[in-house]
């Protein structure tokens, strides 16, 4: 922890104005920090926030969505303080990002060899030609024996395992500090999964990079991660070590959810389901987020949110239970 | 790609063969000799050489030899004779004019991409902005004025009124060449070219707008952003040959259209093209003409389609794979 | 795959209690139309129009066929407010009515046209193979052939226009399109597990296409309609231009802008060819509207306008 | 409590009697490929490509396998929603693969599916009522008011209320989608439910939620399932006995226990190791597959895996392994195992 | 110059505006205010034309009035018409006829050219008619053997027994003479056919004529007149360029350009000084009379078109028989049974307010005619022929008398027989004003309780195919002539058996003072054939076989700049070299 974060975050809000006058918060009041080489991932169901949270990272909200308040440091510069054109530099450049659907992620029109040339060409001011050598140099890092022809192949014509990687040869060319890792590999088969998720720990190893990992499968937390952070309706619900999360749970979503996860090692009549359903972005319950949905809810929880809480070293909980 | 542009040819030859089918089959429903355009005697007059006639010109033959004699003298460009232009010539009468409704439909196509398809882009790219309000609206108006009623206010206010351009016709003078006749003939197509185009122009503009927006919002689009490309290369790089891929599609399809609109626009302008031939000869039910203009109008079409497939096939590299 | 977020947003919060009204798709739809403030209007204007089309009669006592020799070209006076044309028709009399017939036109054309394109994309997209390869072979055919031509080559073989005529003569030349594009939903849909769903409880195919196809094309078939409807006032209103119209002295909007081929007309006249030409463009931009606010409402996704 | 009712469970199991329900036989699903210039039938994705297996009467019997092993249209022809291309399917005794439809729809009572995707699984234009009444209206002679009465009562066995009848699909989030897909599935009171991949497309929590329930009503209705996932946790916990599929191919088969404590085939072997485990103190070591699927368009020769398979020997090339019985109900295709 | 068209006899399709005779004030202005200026060299005129011509420009072969357009200034006949119709010599400067009107010696102008310099002589006469008369001529799609079947000889050269045409023999180089087989009433109006070169086509077979360049192409067309067609953007532009060499001296202007206008826009164009002049063969549309004449620069020439609008009445239909083969057997006709009652034909007369039609309709710019006879003639007689003033009170009378009356008090009158009785009416499209006169006409008709069906036009020739086969179901009709200004001889139109004969008018009377009207030896007098004439209109307005409904004026405009104009009744072009324009 004497390191410097290389990303910190604080108090982000990013909101989206919809129709109706209904604000959807989808990420309301969001802080954490990356360390260097480290992996933090964020976990959460469908709709927690934790696209957005990245998207606003990299300033890539469209409208209706807004980021409305906070700070996102990447090192000592405020990002929220960029221009456009400055934050063009720093996208792809100090921080990549990688997407979960590789089947539309990649420009359909153009080879492998071009998206990812564009990219060195753009940041490293490279020649045509050594942008070429050092893509063909990353597809073979990434693992395709047969860089030189899939430079030249379009994206339809890989299958999804082999577009990850080429996203993953794209988002690493200019040796970004962040990777911005957003599902990866939900779209992808199990074993092609552990080889997408292996090639970025080693990458991760190699380049000394920080990752985000994002994701909503608790085993490749508990497999990749080093930190974690567990979302929920658009705000942080606890924030602790990967063991910590396994070994000493806290909040009761996080509970909740590893009740629910069918596993392989122990057998289990019935899952732990939570009851209910993820409230929409517009439409959270007043009090605390989780109170619709929690087993152990109290009367206080229906009337404000708690705070994080800071429960031992390096572990916060957003929970009344824990006050 | 290649073996899908040979498909795509090959799809080719049998549509061309049905359409001189249909053109043949409606021949055989009009009255007389439509397809050779040979006058017959009066068969009131004297029913005996009518028959010593038809027989003479194979009409008395069977479907398939008539079909046949037919699409051989019309593979050599012979249409046979007008039955009204005093006998002159089918092809003749559709050589001179062909090229004036080619030259009129590229230029109208070109004003419509020229303008509809830069003006769509912009509007996505600041939608509910004044002009984007500016150009839709632009885009109903241009689906809903009839376009001869354009082209008339057009020529009475722009032409008439402001003498701004010629009114009628493709050059001021017989006789004019080189590059005069060619800045000439541009400025006698503005007016018809303008009024042609205009549904085109809306539609162009309209398809483009909502395609530039659909791709702006897809996936490829965030990746692109993210790896740090400036706005003028994600639109320019990314966005653009993807949204024109259905405006391919699009402008296959809108040849018909266009060469449907051509027939009123030419008319209204007294454009001496396809158009106003084929008008006139369907007034005089001068048959052989009409059937001609018909096939070559569908020829066109059809090239079209096929350079339209052609022309998608090599900007969208997926084709080539199916 | 999860559900992607946008569709979670459009459901509705689980704990909303009962209360809230449920509405189905096409009510939802209906609500979406509304909160198109230029379709909402668009649709009374068009209703208007065809109130006062409708009512003609008691909005006039003139008949808009009858000839008055000595009314020749009038100009605009208390007795014909618009005026007269040069055959001393009533031009007011003629707008009434010749609505009538722009908007039975354009309906009536619609609808045949309909039948045809929902039966033949319907057989097509739901039946495949065979029948959709002839099917589809038939469209690309009649696309082959521009509109226009087509109908005018058709028109010089018949030598009189009837409006019945008319209307057949556009509808059977101009079905393809519809066709595909049913036949495209379909083809989609067939895809869809619903429909495998249907078939898995054994439904006929009957059912199948009635109670699953139709209802779920049905936007982009009344989108298709509508736009439809439009193009051919259109249509008709061009061909009247050439004199391949419906005749005089049956008013149609279209035959009465054609009197405006002329100068003398267009500039001192302008009573007679303002309004219908104005009508036709309300009309067909209000039935666009529609048709625009029908595919946001049906398709909110879609973003065309 | 866990252990008592995993007994429970397992004793069902083991007691049923061994009828068999479903058997198939041979079965080969094969795609036409247009292609070339003429687009003719250039060659075929062997979407199934000769698979027998059976399914007992009360059991739970999951299919497993990679995006595109064909489990889907396993599935799908079984309940010949897709005609074979070959093979035979029994249902109780009864040969139903040649059956012409109208003597197909009588069966249909008997056999229901549930999709992945709650949200183009339901038809949006009808009401959750008429989705559920629609197999009685077709199937059966029922009043208007039975069949609402047994709507209702479905409803609430799904957990869903009687007043949710009225609404729409698109009022639903999706794990009460899936509720209504099953609700409609269960509306004929099938004997038999292939269920492909119903919960995948769900968020873990309400995954547990419609596991939990499908398990609830297999109790209930003596139901038998047919349960099509790629998730192999959910697999071992709603299912007795799993088959593993590889391109068209049946890898491996065997009672619940058996495979994931004993994986015989080198497929199954990659596939378990592959899954991310919860347990952050005892990581597995991972056996990694290179590669993708191959294409079923053109599957390798003799053993489809050989092109992946970390112990392939000369024999994969050319001889194509069968099902071969290891005891205890538990068959691989393998070599390294005859 | 010249006109070719002197012998169009008749023209179903060309329905132009024709009458009001005699109003040549405005004529003499034209010719006399811009006389303060002396006639300049130089300058290009450009006329608009609303249709193009279809590109047959060679006068044995052409078809229409707009080619006339271009060969009124490119080509010359012997001899021409002035403004009394009397021929006059043109290319020949005298001529001599024998006594029995058989034989017609001409002596050619000498020095006149061709426009490529080739001397015109009597060759070139004998050329053209022997040409017209040639086998394969009407094949080839010749309509102009009129001008030769009464010449000696013709059947033995056409049917090809004879190589040698006796028809017209060139005495030498500058004398020909025409033999005419028989004596011939119209002996100069069948000489007046322009001439074209032997030195172009002589070597030609006549079947390729239609399709060779010099009857086709700019430039290659070649005449004697004072311009030469010398450039064309085919159906935009035809450019006429002066004849320096030509023989009657050289013309002023430099060029003539015809320009293909649409006849919405035309006058827009003659307004903004684009075109200059508006002429044959439509003229100004009489609603556009008040707007032109309030334009300063443009001046109006206005006089009666030779031709007249008429209803006609189908008196009788053939019978089918006689419609499959053709054949015109007036003994075989059934009479109509609802107009072919002549009471019946002139109580419809009566209930037309034709003055009404031409004020209002033709806004003035015509005529009520009640002949069938170009007024211009001298044997138009206005005096014996009963004008049918509107009355509607005595065509009801005269309805009454003839049975019809209305018996069920529906407000519409029943046969005789008191049967339903609605007779029907038929037009064709293309010409406005007549489209437009149809339902007034029925209206007027409708308000005597005559019931009307009016029918849906048709297109021209469509219609004209269903006139000529009678169709029994047909009653009235509407149809335009226009005459040629060569002789009034009516029969070509009204006698009993001539094919254009629509109305199917079979009146022994009528037939016999037609013949008798060309009869030789007496038809020589002028003042026979007027008397037979005389008579023969006054059977033609008793027995009324079409209501003739107007005649209507042409309507020259031209710009101020242009003088020397100076238009025959029967065309504008007349002495083009006279034209020039000042700046
Ligand atoms: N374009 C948008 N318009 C409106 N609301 C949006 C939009 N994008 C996201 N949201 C809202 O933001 C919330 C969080 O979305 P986000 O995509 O971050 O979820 P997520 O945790 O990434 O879910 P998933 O696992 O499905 O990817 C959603 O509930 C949604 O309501
Ligand atoms: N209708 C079809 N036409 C052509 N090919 C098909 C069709 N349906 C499936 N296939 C092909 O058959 C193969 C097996 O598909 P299937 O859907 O059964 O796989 P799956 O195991 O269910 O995959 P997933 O886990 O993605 O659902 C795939 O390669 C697929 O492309
Ligand atoms: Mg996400
Ligand atoms: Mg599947």
């Amino acid at each position: 922890m004497t390191q410097k974060p290389v990303l910190s975050v604080e108090g982000l809000k990013t909101y989206f104005y919809l129709d109706d006058n209904l604000v959807a918060k989808a990420v309301d009041g969001v802080d954490f920090t990356v360390n260097p080489g480290e992996t933090l991932a964020i976990v959460g169901e469908s709709g927690s926030g934790k696209s957005i949270t990245s998207l606003s990272i990299m300033q890539l909200i469209n409208k209706p969505g807004k980021i409305v308040d906070g700070t996102i440091n990447l090192e000592e510069e405020n990002l929220l303080d960029k221009t456009g054109k400055q934050m063009t530099k720093i996208r792809g450049n100090d921080i990549a990002m990688i997407f979960q659907e590789p089947m539309t992620a990649l420009n359909p029109v153009y080879t492998i060899g071009n998206q990812i040339m564009e990219t060195i060409i753009k940041h490293k001011k490279l020649s045509k030609k050594n942008a070429r050598e050092k893509a063909i140099e990353l597809l073979n890092f990434v693992g395709f024996p047969r860089a030189k022809d899939v430079m030249n192949e379009y994206p339809h014509q890989l299958s999804g395992g082999m577009r990850q990687r080429a996203m993953i040869a794209m988002s690493i060319s200019c040796e970004p500090k962040l990777l911005i890792a957003d599902e990866p590999s939900t779209a992808l088969d199990v074993t092609i999964q552990a080889q997408i998720l292996d090639l970025l720990a080693d990458m991760k190893k190699e380049l000394n990079m920080a990752i985000l990992l994002i994701t909503h499968d608790l085993g490749v937390v508990a497999e990749y991660a080093d930190r974690v952070l567990v979302m929920y309706g658009g705000q942080i619900v606890e924030e602790t070590s990967v063991e910590q999360i396994f070994e000493d749970t806290k909040h009761p979503y996080t509970t909740g959810l590893l009740n629910s996860l069918p596993s392989l090692e122990k057998d289990m009549t019935r899952l732990g389901a939570i009851k209910g359903t993820v409230p929409p972005a517009h439409n959270f319950p007043k009090g605390c987020r989780f109170s619709t949905r929690c087993p152990h809810v109290m009367d206080r929880c229906y009337t404000a949110n708690p705070e994080l809480l800071e429960i031992g070293s390096d572990h916060k909980v957003r929970c009344y239970l824990y006050e | 790609m290649y073996k899908y542009i040979i498909r795509r040819v090959l799809v080719f030859i049998p549509m061309l063969f049905a359409l001189t089918i249909i053109v043949f089959g409606l021949a055989q429903l009009a009255p007389g000799d439509a397809l050779t355009g040979q006058s017959l005697a009066d068969p009131d007059v004297d029913p005996e050489v009518y028959e010593q006639q038809r027989e003479a010109l194979g009409l008395n033959d069977s479907i398939p030899v008539q079909y046949g004699r037919w699409i051989s003298a019309a593979a050599q460009g012979d249409f046979g004779k007008s039955l009204v232009f005093n006998g002159r010539s089918v092809a003749e009468l559709i050589e001179a004019r062909f090229l004036n409704t080619l030259y009129l439909g590229l230029f109208s196509l070109g004003i419509t991409i020229i303008v509809g398809i830069p003006i769509g882009i912009y509007s996505a790219r600041r939608p509910y902005s004044l002009l984007d309000y500016g150009a839709t609206g632009f885009g109903f108006l241009g689906l809903a004025i009839p376009n001869f009623f354009f082209g008339l206010i057009a020529i009475y206010v722009l032409s008439i009124n402001l003498g701004w351009f010629p009114a009628q016709g493709t050059l001021s003078a017989p006789g004019i060449t080189g590059f005069e006749a060619f800045v000439d003939r541009i400025h006698h197509m503005i007016l018809p070219g303008i009024t042609l185009g205009l549904a085109g122009t809306a539609t162009y503009m309209r398809y483009m707008r909502s395609e530039v927006l659909d791709v702006l919002g897809s996936d490829y689009i965030r990746t692109a952003r993210a790896k740090g490309m400036s706005d003028r290369s994600v639109l320019y790089k990314h966005t653009l040959r993807n949204a024109l891929i259905p405006i391919i599609t699009l402008m296959g399809f809108e040849i018909g259209v266009l060469l449907s609109g051509a027939v009123i626009t030419e008319q209204v302008f007294q454009y001496p093209g396809l158009g106003t031939l084929f008008l006139s000869s369907v007034t005089n039910r001068d048959f052989p003409v009409v059937m001609a203009i018909a096939m070559i109008l569908g020829i066109l079409i059809l090239v079209g389609n096929l350079l339209a497939d052609i022309f998608y096939s090599i900007i969208d590299p997926r084709i080539r794979y199916d | 795959m999860l559900p992607n977020s946008h569709e979670t947003l459009s459901t509705q919060p689980e704990n909303t209690p009962d209360e809230q009204k449920s509405r189905s798709p096409f009510k939802l739809a209906l609500r979406r139309f509304m909160r198109n403030k230029l379709a909402v209007i668009s649709v009374f204007v068009l209703l208007a129009i065809i109130i006062i089309c409708t009512i003609a009669p008691l909005l006039t006592d003139l008949d808009p066929e009858r000839a008055d020799l000595l009314l020749i070209e009038k100009g605009p006076s208390e007795e014909h407010i618009l005026g007269t044309n040069g055959q001393g028709q009533d031009n007011y009399a003629r707008l009434l009515y010749g609505g009538r017939i722009s908007l039975i036109v354009g309906f009536s054309a619609m609808f045949f046209t309909l039948a045809i394109g929902v039966t033949l994309g319907s057989l097509a997209g739901y039946y495949g193979k065979k029948v959709d390869s002839v099917i589809m072979r038939a469209t690309d055919i009649m696309l082959m052939l521009p509109f226009l031509v087509l109908v005018l080559t058709i028109m010089a073989l018949i030598d009189k226009v009837t409006i019945g005529l008319f209307v057949t003569i556009i509808a059977l030349t101009s079905w393809p399109n519809l066709t595909r594009i049913i036949r495209g939903t379909y083809l989609s849909l067939r895809e869809q597990e619903f429909v495998l769903g249907a078939r898995a409880i054994g439904a006929s195919d009957f059912r199948i296409i009635f109670k699953h196809f139709i209802p779920n094309a049905i936007g982009p078939i009344v989108v298709n309609a509508t736009l439809m409807m439009a193009v051919y006032i259109i249509i008709e209103s061009g061909l009247s231009f050439i004199g391949f119209g419906i005749p005089n002295p049956t008013p149609t909007w279209g035959n009465m802008i054609s009197e405006a081929q002329n100068i003398r007309i267009l500039r001192n006249h302008p009573e007679a060819w303002i309004p219908p030409g104005l009508a036709i463009l309300i009309t067909v931009l209000s039935i666009n509207f529609i048709g625009d606010g029908l595919r946001d409402a049906f398709d909110p996704k879609s973003k065309a306008r | 409590m866990a252990l008592s009712e995993q007994k429970v469970r397992n004793d069902k199991s083991e007691n049923t009697e061994n009828e068999v329900l479903v058997k198939v036989s041979h079965i080969k699903k094969y795609f036409p490929i247009k292609g070339g210039v003429l687009k003719r039938t250039i060659g075929h994705i062997k979407a199934v490509d000769d698979v027998s297996l059976e399914v007992k009467k009360g059991e739970t019997l999951g299919v497993v396998g990679e995006s595109g092993s064909g489990k889907s249209t396993l599935g799908r022809v079984i309940l010949r929603l897709l005609e074979p291309t070959e093979g035979e399917i029994i249902f109780e005794n009864n040969n139903i693969s040649h059956l012409s439809n109208r003597k197909l729809r009588d069966y249909r009572k008997n056999m229901q599916i549930v999709f992945q995707d709650p949200f183009a699984s339901l038809n949006s234009k009808m009401s959750v009522g008429e989705l559920i009444e629609e197999p009685l209206l077709v199937q059966t002679s029922q009043t208007k008011t039975e069949r609402r009465k047994k709507a209702i009562n479905l409803l609430e066995k799904v957990g869903l209320r009687e007043s949710d009848r009225s609404k729409y699909p698109h009022e639903f989030s999706g794990g009460q989608r899936q509720r209504i897909s099953i609700a409609r599935a269960l509306a004929l009171n099938p004997k038999f439910i292939i269920c492909d991949e119903p919960v995948s497309a769900l968020d873990v929590s309400i995954q547990a939620q419609v596991l939990n329930l499908m398990a609830d009503l297999q109790d209930e209705f003596n139901l038998t399932y047919l349960f099509i996932a790629h998730d192999l946790s959910v697999v071992k916990h709603i299912c007795d006995r799993v088959a593993v599929m590889y391109l068209g191919r049946i890898a491996e088969i065997a009672p619940k226990k058996s495979l994931y404590d004993n994986p015989l085939h080198p497929y199954t072997q990659a596939l378990l190791s592959s899954v991310p485990s919860t347990d952050v103190r005892h990581r597995r070591e991972k056996i990694h597959l290179t590669g993708d699927l191959p294409s079923p368009a053109s599957p390798p020769s003799g053993c489809v895996f050989r092109t992946r398979c970390p112990q392939v020997h000369d024999r994969c090339s050319v001889e194509r392994p069968e099902l071969t019985d290891m005891g205890d109900g538990h068959y691989v295709a393998c070599h390294l195992y005859d | 110059a010249c006109s070719s068209d002197t012998t169009n006899e008749e023209d179903p399709d060309e329905p132009e505006d024709t009458e009001e005779p005699a109003e040549d004030d405005s004529e003499d202005e034209a010719e006399d205010e811009p006389s303060s200026d002396e006639p300049q060299m130089g300058g290009t005129l450009t006329g608009a034309m609303d249709t193009a011509p279809s590109g047959v420009f060679n006068p044995i072969f052409y078809e229409e009035a707009y080619e006339a357009n271009i060969l009124d200034f490119t080509h010359e006949s012997l001899v021409s018409q002035n403004e009394n119709l009397e021929f006059e010599g043109n290319l020949a400067s005298e001529w001599e006829i024998n006594d029995d009107q058989t034989e017609i010696t001409f002596t050619l102008e000498e020095g006149v050219t061709w426009h490529d310099g080739e001397q015109f002589t009597a060759d070139d006469v004998v050329y053209t008619y022997k040409a017209i008369a040639s086998p394969g001529y009407v094949e080839a799609g010749g309509v102009r053997t009129d001008y030769v079947v009464r010449l000696v000889g013709y059947e033995a050269f056409n049917s090809g027994e004879t190589e040698e045409f006796e028809g017209v023999v060139a005495e030498d180089d500058y004398t020909v003479t025409f033999k005419f087989a028989e004596s011939n009433v119209t002996i100069l109006k069948d000489v007046a056919f322009p001439i074209i070169p032997e030195h172009i086509f002589g070597e030609i077979p006549i079947a390729e004529i239609p399709e060779h360049s010099a009857t086709l192409d700019a430039g290659a067309v070649i005449g004697t007149g004072p311009f030469q067609f010398t450039e064309m953007l085919e159906r935009e532009q035809y450019v006429l360029s002066k004849n320096a060499d030509y023989w009657k001296g050289e013309p002023y202007l430099d060029q003539i350009v015809w320009r293909i206008v649409d006849q919405s826009v035309m006058l827009g164009l003659l307004e903004n000084g684009e075109i200059d002049f508006i002429s044959d063969p439509n003229g100004v549309p009489a609603a556009d009379y008040e707007t032109v004449a309030g334009l300063d620069h443009i001046e109006i020439i206005e006089q009666t078109d030779f031709g007249y609008q008429l209803m006609g009445y189908k008196v009788n239909h053939r019978p089918d028989a006689d419609v499959e083969s053709g054949a015109i057997e007036p003994d075989n006709w059934i009479p109509n049974e609802d107009v072919g009652e002549q009471l019946v034909r002139q109580a419809m007369a009566y209930a037309i307010d034709r003055q009404a039609i031409v004020d209002n309709l033709l806004y003035g710019h015509g005529s009520v005619i009640n002949a069938p006879i170009a007024q211009q003639f001298w044997a138009y007689d206005e005096s014996a022929v009963t004008a049918y003033e509107y009355d509607p009170a005595q065509a009801g009378a005269l309805l009454d008398e003839a049975g019809y009356v209305d018996t069920n008090d529906d407000g519409f009158r029943e046969t005789p027989e008191g049967e339903e009785w609605v007779v029907n009416l038929n037009y064709p499209t293309g010409n406005q004003l007549r489209e437009n006169s149809a339902p007034i006409l029925a209206q007027f008709l409708e308000e005597v309780g005559i019931k009307i069906d009016l029918r849906q036009p048709k297109e021209m020739s469509a219609y004209v195919e269903d006139l000529t086969n009678d169709n029994s179901d047909w009653d009235l009709y509407l149809l335009g002539w226009s005459l040629g200004s060569g002789d009034p001889d009516p029969s070509g139109l009204w006698q009993s058996s001539a094919a254009y004969n629509f109305s199917r008018w079979n009146n022994p009377d009528s037939d016999q003072l037609m013949l008798d009207a060309m009869q030789a030896p007496e038809a020589f007098e002028q003042e026979y054939r007027e008397e037979k004439y005389s008579e023969w209109q006054s059977v033609f307005s008793e027995d009324l076989p079409a209501l003739l409904l107007y005649a209507q004026n042409k309507i020259y405009g031209f710009n101020e700049r242009l003088n020397g104009v100076d238009p025959m009744p029967y065309s504008f072009n007349n002495d083009p070299e006279l034209w020039w324009v000042s700046e």
